[in-house]
């Protein structure tokens, strides 16, 4: 099938995420959409996968125009999104999830559907455990079952948003392998958006890179980085380099800690960060991570085991106090776990702030948010409320509600969804914390990232965590094995 | 026919938590769908005192019940436009219906206040109603009882057996997976709050058809307010949600039992009873205690003890949903 | 506490005075019937051969020294006796007889006996001495006091006597009127019935036509036998500046008691009472019997069996002017004391005769406010007084009332009392009822606020207490006979031996009236239907409130369903609304076998007639209406009214304060003997709350053989035993 | 544009006007002249004195319940409870007046701290059980409501019953001293209203001016993220909920001693919920808070006098204000009902 895309346009307010936007996509192909952070890839996708209209503009399949007027419509016509967070409904069942807008008939027909399932799976060489319900299964798992779904569907023409981002290594693989089978051997039309060149290059066959919400660049592929960067951002940014940071005293020692969730526990993590240590985690979502980073933030409480905080026992303090203690936490949903709607840059300013009077200087609050403003770049006023900003602006605001002198500061993703620019920014922040004496835990579904920031590394899996690692002394593939439970 | 008094008080308990039972599976459909409808009493007492007029004036029951859901479908149809078209907050819009048809249902029924009318009458199932025990608890009563029954079973069905309980579902649970996969969000949203409403009319008219035979002022006070907290202990499932509606009425019969037995204890403080144990059980349902339980159960146990302890909401519940 | 002791020392005081009397006078032919009745038939058969003394046998209420009703008949007959001779004349009798069944048996067994006159002294023997007289058709009956010889159902052997106690009254009026100083006049009735209602209205148009400026007050303090309330009344009557007292019936002790206390003057009736209080006793009315006596026996030997009616008068000297010769009496008083008898006797003054229609000659419009606790139309409590101010609208022309409802803090918290009833008298009122207790307080402070319009406070007391302003008086209905009625009702129908009381909340109204329902079920159990009364089951359950509050009281829905489910099949209701009646009919739609008995409102019945056995209500439009007549034609003085039923016919609303309806749910042999109960309530026959009565606690409450006084019952401290359910 | 701002001006009528619509549309089909019954209205709120003073009396309370519902809102919290916590400060003040003898300040300061107390305990049982138990405060407050009522039920046919036996009516009145000193022979008590005022103030100050204020709206927006932020969301949740039900519990002791002058059965009688209505009305905005409060207070007594003068059911009051509310919340914000909006922007 032949697809093309003409002249689209749609804006919002005075932004223009698409500005007339034309492409042909043939059949057989693997594409990647490249772009920086709101350069309106995802916009395009979601014009082209029925999710929204275009203000202006056509999409033809085989010359025919099409009118897209939801998902489903796109589905019927052949094109399926499979979404970075999958598009489907967690309480549910396997089953049911897969049935969801299926069957049209009233009542469910669960061994047909377990039988389409099964089929699929096979086929792809997925292992989906089809009785269970959608939150037990793992983000890679969770993909396979989009796919299998929008396969099913009859789609012809595949759109994949990040879709590597916190699945394994050999997920990925997996994942990989499908997608050129579908391209190749059934002559599926494959859209690959992401952010990773190396991903970009290892699958696709042409790119396009949108900027500013216009094309402005298509290319072969394989081809070198720095053509595909210098398309996206114009110059190729400086990168980072990892300085050599000599490390000081202990800051946080963690002791044969057992943390029990409802839905995962860990269990006899032993570890010791140094001052000015950079420490990252890996492993796929969900395999504890988050639950060491809460526990050492206080949030969760260990069931034995200690943590020791510049040698003094904090064991089971509440987060507000471990605050208080020096241990600063970022956690990565934005608006939904750390910034508040509705509240002014300066509200958040005062709200973070350590010390309180009991009424509010409002003219002392502004002079120290613009200051913060300048300091950390962001694009806003003190009066601004958080939901005003992009996301880019609302990950530094986060940053910048970072106490000062902290002795540990525990992230979540820090630049999850940022281009590479805003990561860098964001990473040269966090190591001038190290000359502080600050040391940093962090988690990553970013490998890259990992391997690229930390000093040491741990991978965990199924809630337990594997040996740490010296980032010098170690692969990509040993950490993969990891990922995937290998010890 | 066994008419031991233990017989007797478990068919009378199960009389007086059909109308509860019926509000409980409507609003299961509305929330399920993601909407809160907050005005259960206010609708309840409308959809009574509308049931029993219409019923009065056209001597005819089932014509009552049809204006009572109406009444209640259209109670509910604010709520729905409310916090859908408006997007205002679907607990304000409820608050508000619900004192409005608190005075609504006072002022408009004042002429009909507590004169005999038509009651639905008693229909006892031949051959099942000769069960012991069994018959005369459960099949020695009237259509709407079995109305109930029948219900709460198609409601369990629809959500979880059928391909429309799964759209009704996943508006409920993740709007946007569900409009990705063609379901009509918003459009499920205005339907199964609809049709809920109509559910609580037809409650409040078994109220004043059925239970509380005839209308007076404040007729049905309190039971929505019911209806809506064994919703949540019964997590959103019509078949817990039944069993919330009995245990409820059981402890209504037991108060009154508890004043014969113990006359020196205040008359007045067993009339506490059914809002203590409300409390007692949201906070089983609720609180970290019983997810602690789960945790620290053997595994094998912890999969049923889930099921039967744990309540999540659907995920969306209250929130509103943008189609574009 | 302390008046309530001083109240029960009174009463164990007096009580050993006082002889026990079951009903002087309740039933009375209404007034306004000439006292004549024409004999219609010729005696057919010759008079029986008069061998040996004239056998007179007569049956007495109460004891024969008790110093009133009884004794007034003991002493004529006694006369009688002395004056013919033992050998020409002789005769027995029996005393305290208040059981009509056992009067019954006694007057049957004299008739059998061959006496020549056998006298039923009481009305309350009517019902009897009408089954028995026709199987004595040689026997002649005399029955008293009554107008009514049965003549107009062709028996022609009883005989009809009464006392024209107006005219004694009127002489005592006359009297009193003159002796005031302070132009006030206090009276203290029992019950607004008979013999006192026909004395305390002579006393006033005696007073009103002596000195027009004086004010009578009247007070009916609903009992024959409360000697505490009489002593309260007429303590009100002496605070209200009244020097000059009379009273009639048996309890007037106390009042005797308070006027000597105070030195009041006592004007007494029916016998000479002045060994009671020989400083202030002025004159007595008394009744010499021998006058109707000596006829009927003349006419007995000539064979006249029966058929006429005496009356005692000033005229024929059956009455008798009395006067205390240690009072100093004003000679000019005597003089027209006895002008006035002359007047009685040559018909130049007439009272009693035909009584003026006060309604229709001085009736005044009214405007006046009605304020409810409830809605208007709850076919309970409230809608009752809702109609007794549309009785008003109907009876008193051009009449207006001014309604407000359901004044209650939880429907209307920005409403008080005082508001409406500022908006009402801006609005003309002149009357306002304020109908619950919940208001009594308020109207108080109301009633102090506009001393120009009178306030009744429904079930309060403060006109009893003395202390409300003189523009507040109290009205309340004697509902308790009316419970026993309906106890008595579910005792006869019950087949399963369990009733259910639907009880509101526990104070002492609600555990006397569900003590008399007991009462009653208890003594119908045992009675009519043979069974041993311990053996019935009676539960209370209170549901917490006048009527449901969902959420904070039981629902008496299922309650009802409850008390059915546990058993019992005869459900009744002590609270304002109508679930009980509704759910016994549902019951019963699905075959079961279960009956109810309503309250409160006359109508109730009609929510499920089939099962209903009967409903005791209230009924306010007489007392209202009086009230709004006295208060248009500016007559009205302050009073606390606990009125009674109207025996003769408990369903007539011209009459009757509280009533009983008969269900269509009973059938006929338990409504014949429901009937026979009500009768011999009214004839003061039975007395449900006779002793021995014990409380649940096990405790003797009223020792055998005497009678709970209004007060024990009043106070009931707990139910009784035998009953289910808490007391506290 | 022109057209634009006009609306915007004169739009807030709209559903004002719209509820009265309806209003009239009942009057009109029960029989009475809806001009004729709002000039009732009119004249039973402010057609005298007494009237007026009454309106003002009973508005107090009113306004001291709105006042700490601006609190919770505030925090977003639902606080249906805060009926019960009205009554409880009725209770706490009743146990003051009937079993302490003092001096008549000392008195009346004790009651009203007790009051103020109790009103702040029964709030913090519905936020404990909201923080500590999930038990969302809704059903937590109608729980509380309903105890509430009921013990108050206990204690009046009672313990507390007055001397010559119980009644539901409720207890003997109090000693003279114990009630608030009242303005003439109204019910109106000034210093309530004084404490009504510096009640306002201090809400006002503390929501806009201070941390504790914006550590509020913080909570209210999100909860998960004020706690990242470092706001212990329990500590400020509970202490809003007991400064609304110290704030009830005031509104309370004025029911019972300057109102009333004894503890009565629904010392309440719905004022909670009517000033949950209020502050919707107000969506929120404090300063229209004290003028709606008034204005339903000038309604629901108005009604009396309707109900006197055309015998109509006295649920009338309710229902305009009610719908008033139910209007303004569907139909205040003309923008989101879009019937202005351009047809092609729904984006």
């Amino acid at each position: 099938m032949r697809i093309e895309l003409r002249d689209i346009r749609k804006y919002f307010g005075p932004v223009k995420a698409n500005d007339g936007i034309s492409l042909v996509l043939e059949g057989g192909r693997i594409y990647g959409l490249l772009g920086e952070n709101g350069a309106g890839k995802s916009t395009l996708m979601k014009i082209l996968s029925g999710y929204q209209p275009p203000d202006s503009g056509d999409i033809l399949f085989d010359d025919q125009v099409q009118n897209f007027s939801s998902p489903k419509v796109a589905l019927g016509k052949g094109v399926g999104m499979l979404y970075q967070d999958p598009l489907d409904v967690p309480p549910f069942t396997v089953n049911d999830n897969y049935l969801l807008g299926r069957d049209n008939r009233v009542v469910l027909d669960y061994k047909s559907a377990i039988q389409e399932l099964q089929e699929m799976t096979s086929r792809f060489s997925f292992e989906l455990d089809l009785q269970s319900n959608i939150e037990d299964l793992s983000l890679g798992e969770r993909q396979q079952l989009e796919l299998a779904r929008l396969l099913v569907g009859g789609a012809q023409v595949l759109i994949l948003d990040e879709p590597t981002t916190g699945i394994s290594a050999e997920q990925k693989d997996v994942l990989f392998d499908s997608i050129r089978k579908l391209a190749f051997e059934e002559g599926k039309t494959v859209i690959l958006v992401s952010h990773k060149l190396e991903e970009v290059q290892e699958l696709c066959g042409e790119g396009m890179v949108l900027q500013k919400g216009k094309l402005v660049g298509k290319t072969e592929l394989p081809c070198p980085n720095e053509k595909l960067v210098e398309m996206m951002f114009g110059q190729v940014p400086e990168r980072g380099e990892r300085t050599e940071f000599p490390l000081g005293q202990p800051v946080l020692g963690l002791v044969d800690l057992h943390v029990t969730t409802y839905r995962l526990s860990i269990r006899d993590v032993d570890l010791t960060l140094q001052q000015g240590e950079v420490f990252g985690l890996a492993g796929l979502e969900g395999s504890g991570q988050r639950i060491l980073l809460q526990a050492c933030a206080g949030l969760l409480h260990p069931d034995h085991g200690k943590i020791l905080l510049s040698g003094q026992d904090v064991t089971g303090l509440q987060y507000h106090r471990m605050q208080d203690k020096g241990v600063g936490y970022a956690a990565a949903g934005r608006l939904e776990e750390g910034l508040i709607e509705g509240l002014t840059l300066a509200e958040h300013v005062e709200l973070a702030k350590p010390k309180h009077r009991f009424f509010i200087d409002r003219s002392q609050l502004n002079t120290t948010t613009e200051s913060k403003i300048d300091q950390f770049q962001i694009v806003g006023r003190p009066d601004s409320t958080a939901d005003e900003l992009s996301g880019g602006n609302q990950q530094r605001l986060l940053f910048a509600l970072l106490r000062e002198k902290l002795k540990l500061i525990l992230l979540e993703h820090p630049t999850r969804g940022l281009d590479v620019r805003s990561s860098n920014w964001i990473w040269d922040q966090l190591y001038q914390r190290r000359e502080d004496g600050t040391a940093i835990l962090f988690m990553s579904a970013d490998l890259d990232e990992i391997f690229e920031r930390s000093d040491r590394i741990a991978v965990f899996s199924g809630g337990v965590m594997s040996r740490v690692l010296e980032t010098k002394n170690t692969s990509v593939d040993e950490i993969g094995h990891l990922i995937g439970g290998q010890a | 026919m066994d008419s031991s008094p233990l017989v007797l008080t478990l068919a009378s308990i199960i009389l007086a938590s059909t109308p509860l039972i019926i509000a409980v599976c409507g609003e299961i459909l509305t929330e399920r769908s993601g909407i809160v409808n907050l005005s259960l009493d206010g609708t309840m007492l409308m959809s009574a005192m509308t049931g029993f007029v219409v019923a009065f004036e056209t001597d005819n029951v089932w014509l009552g019940f049809l204006g009572a859901m109406g009444v209640g479908a259209f109670f509910a149809f604010i709520v729905a436009f409310g916090s859908i078209r408006l997007r205002q907050s679907q607990f304000a819009i409820g608050f508000v219906l619900t004192l409005l048809g608190d005075d609504l249902s006072a002022f408009l029924g004042q002429n009909y206040t507590r004169i005999p009318g038509p009651v639905v009458q008693h229909y006892a199932i031949p051959i099942l109603k000769d069960i012991p025990i069994i018959g005369p608890i459960f099949f020695n009563q009237n259509v709407i009882v079995y109305f109930a029954y029948i219900l709460v079973f198609v409601t369990w069905f629809w959500l979880f057996r059928t391909q429309p309980g799964l759209r009704l579902r996943s508006a409920g649970d993740r709007p946007e997976a569900g409009f990705a996969r063609g379901v009509g969000i918003n459009f499920q949203r205005y339907l199964y709050t609809i049709i809920g409403g109509g559910l609580v009319g037809v409650a409040g008219a078994s109220y004043s058809l059925n239970i509380k035979i005839g209308w007076a002022e404040g007729l049905t006070r309190g039971f929505g307010w019911i209806a809506l907290a064994i919703v949540i202990f019964g997590g959103w499932s019509p078949i817990r949600g039944m069993f919330g509606a009995l245990l409820f009425g059981a402890t209504k019969a037991l108060a009154t039992y508890l004043q014969r037995t113990f006359p020196e204890v205040s008359v007045v403080a067993f009339n506490a009873i059914p809002w203590v144990l409300m409390i007692l059980v949201l906070l089983l349902v609720g609180s970290d205690f019983t997810e602690r339980v789960i945790t620290v159960a053997p595994k094998s146990l912890r999969r049923p003890l889930q099921r039967f302890l744990k309540i999540s909401p659907p995920q969306a519940l209250g929130s509103t949903f943008v189609e574009d | 506490m302390k008046k309530n002791l001083k109240w029960l020392s009174l009463v164990m005081l007096i009580v050993l005075i006082i002889s026990a009397c079951g009903g002087a006078t309740p039933t009375e032919a209404p007034p306004e019937e000439p006292a004549e009745t024409e004999a219609p038939a010729e005696p057919e058969e010759p008079p029986p051969a008069a061998e040996g003394p004239f056998r007179v046998a007569v049956v007495m209420p109460s004891a024969i020294n008790d110093l009133a009703f009884s004794q007034s008949m003991f002493d004529a007959l006694t006369a009688i006796e002395s004056e013919m001779g033992a050998d020409n004349f002789e005769f027995d009798f029996s005393e305290g007889i208040f059981v009509v069944d056992d009067a019954a048996a006694a007057l049957r067994d004299y008739a059998s006996e061959g006496y020549n006159l056998v006298i039923a002294h009481g009305s309350q023997y009517g019902g009897s001495l009408q089954e028995i007289a026709p199987d004595f058709p040689e026997t002649s009956f005399a029955w008293g006091t009554t107008v009514d010889t049965f003549s107009d159902q062709g028996i022609n052997n009883v005989y009809a006597y009464e006392a024209r106690s107006e005219q004694g009254g009127y002489v005592n009026g006359v009297v009193a009127a003159s002796l005031s100083e302070s132009d006030v006049l206090g009276v203290v009735g029992p019950i607004e019935t008979g013999d006192a209602k026909l004395y305390v209205d002579g006393f006033v148009a005696g007073a009103q036509a002596t000195n027009p400026d004086v004010d009578t007050n009247v007070n009916y303090i609903g009992s024959f036998s409360d000697v505490a309330l009489a002593s309260a009344a007429a303590e009100t009557h002496v605070q209200a500046g009244a020097d000059q007292l009379t009273g009639t019936a048996q309890m007037v002790v106390g009042a005797i008691g308070v006027a000597e206390e105070n030195g009041v003057a006592w004007f007494g009736t029916q016998a000479n009472q002045t060994s009671l209080a020989p400083d202030i006793v002025v004159a007595n009315q008394v009744y010499d019997w021998t006058v109707v006596l000596d006829e009927i026996i003349n006419n007995v030997k000539g064979g006249k069996l029966g058929g006429e009616a005496y009356a005692l008068t000033f005229a024929n000297g059956g009455l008798l002017m009395e006067y205390n010769p240690d009072y100093d009496l004003p000679a000019e008083v005597k003089a027209l004391a006895d002008e006035t008898v002359q007047g009685l006797i040559d018909g130049s003054i007439m009272v009693g005769e035909a009584p003026p229609p006060p309604p229709a000659a001085e009736a005044e419009p009214v405007t006046f406010g009605m304020i409810l606790v409830g809605p208007k139309n709850d076919r309970g409590w409230s809608q009752a007084h809702h109609e007794g101010g549309l009785f008003i609208e109907e009876n008193l022309p051009d009449s207006t009332m001014i309604l407000f409802e359901s004044l209650n803090p939880a429907d209307k918290p920005e409403a008080t009392l005082e508001g409406v009833v500022d908006d009402m008298v801006a609005n003309g009122a002149t009357l306002i009822f304020t109908t619950s207790d919940e208001f009594e307080e308020d109207t108080l402070g109301v009633a102090e606020k506009y001393p120009d319009v009178v306030f009744i406070n429904i079930s309060g007391d403060d006109a009893l207490t003395g202390e409300a302003p003189s523009n507040l008086g109290n009205i309340m209905g004697r509902m308790e006979d009316l419970k026993a009625i309906a106890g008595c009702a579910a005792a006869l129908q019950t087949d399963t031996g369990k009733l259910g009381y639907l009880g509101p909340l526990i104070n002492f109204e609600t555990k006397r009236l569900a003590a008399s329902a007991y009462l009653g079920a208890r003594y119908c159990y045992e009675n009519f239907r043979g069974m041993n009364p311990d053996d019935l089951e009676f539960t209370v359950t209170w549901i917490g409130f006048w009527f449901n509050i969902p959420g904070v009281t039981l629902d008496p829905t299922e309650v009802t369903n409850n008390f059915f489910d546990s058993g019992a099949d005869v459900v009744l209701s002590g609270i304002d609304t109508t679930e009980g009646i509704d759910v016994a009919g549902q019951r019963a739609a699905q075959g079961a076998v279960v009956w109810s008995v309503p309250y409160d409102f006359e109508g109730a019945c009609d929510n499920s007639p089939d099962i209903c056995l009967g409903v005791p209500y209230f009924n306010w439009g007489p007392a209202y209406l009086d009230t709004a007549t006295k208060v248009g034609n500016g007559s009205w003085v302050q009073s606390w009214d606990w009125n009674p039923p109207y025996w003769d016919d408990l369903t007539d609303n011209t009459r009757t304060a509280v009533g009983w309806i008969n269900g269509p749910g009973m059938p006929g042999e338990g409504q014949a003997n429901l009937d026979t109960f009500i009768a011999s309530l009214a004839s003061g026959d039975v007395n449900v709350w006779s002793g021995p009565i014990f409380l649940q606690d096990g405790s003797e409450y009223v020792a055998e053989g005497s009678v709970a006084t209004d007060d024990q019952i009043w106070y009931l401290p707990q139910l009784l035993q035998g009953m289910i359910g808490p007391s506290e | 544009m022109n057209a634009n701002r006009w609306i915007r001006w004169v739009w807030p009528a709209v559903p004002i006007a719209g509820a009265l619509v309806v209003t009239s549309l009942l009057l009109f089909f029960f029989g009475a002249a809806p001009l004729e019954a709002f000039q009732a209205m009119y004249d039973g709120a402010f057609g005298d004195q007494a009237k007026t003073l009454s309106v003002l009396a009973f508005w107090v309370p009113l306004l001291l319940a709105g006042t700490g519902l601006l609190v919770t809102f505030k925090a977003g919290l639902w606080n249906i409870g805060i009926e019960g916590q009205i009554v409880m400060g009725a209770i706490a003040a009743s146990w003051v007046a009937l079993r302490m003898e003092a001096p008549s300040a000392v008195l009346i300061t004790v009651e009203i701290l007790a009051a103020m107390l109790a009103g702040a305990l029964w709030a913090a049982l519905s936020a404990v059980l909201k923080t500590r138990g999930n038990v969302h405060e809704i059903f937590s407050g109608l729980a509380l409501n309903s105890i509430a009522i009921i013990f108050t039920n206990y204690l009046i046919s009672g313990p507390w019953q007055p001397p010559e036996g119980g009644t539901f009516r409720g207890t003997a009145p109090f000693q003279p001293g114990a009630l608030l000193p009242l303005y003439e022979n109204s019910r109106f008590s000034p210093l309530s209203l004084l404490l009504a005022a510096i009640a306002f103030t201090l809400v006002v100050i503390a929501l806009r001016g201070t941390f504790w204020g914006l550590k509020l709206k913080a909570i209210g927006q999100n909860l998960r993220s004020a706690f990242l932020l470092g706001v212990s969301s329990e500590r400020e949740m509970i202490l809003a909920m007991m400064l609304c039900g110290a704030l009830a519990g005031l509104g309370g002791a004025v029911r019972t001693l300057s109102w009333f002058d004894s503890l009565r059965q629904s010392i309440s009688g719905g004022i909670g919920f009517m000033a949950l209505l209020v502050v919707m009305l107000a969506n929120y905005r404090m300063f229209l808070v004290p003028p709606i409060a008034l204005f339903f207070s000038a309604v629901l007594s108005g009604s009396i006098t309707l109900q006197l003068r055309t015998q109509l059911h006295s649920s009338l009051g309710g229902i305009l204000t009610e719908l008033m509310v139910l209007f303004v919340l569907l139909f205040g914000d003309w923008k989101k009902l879009g019937v202005f909006r351009k047809k092609d922007d729904d984006g």
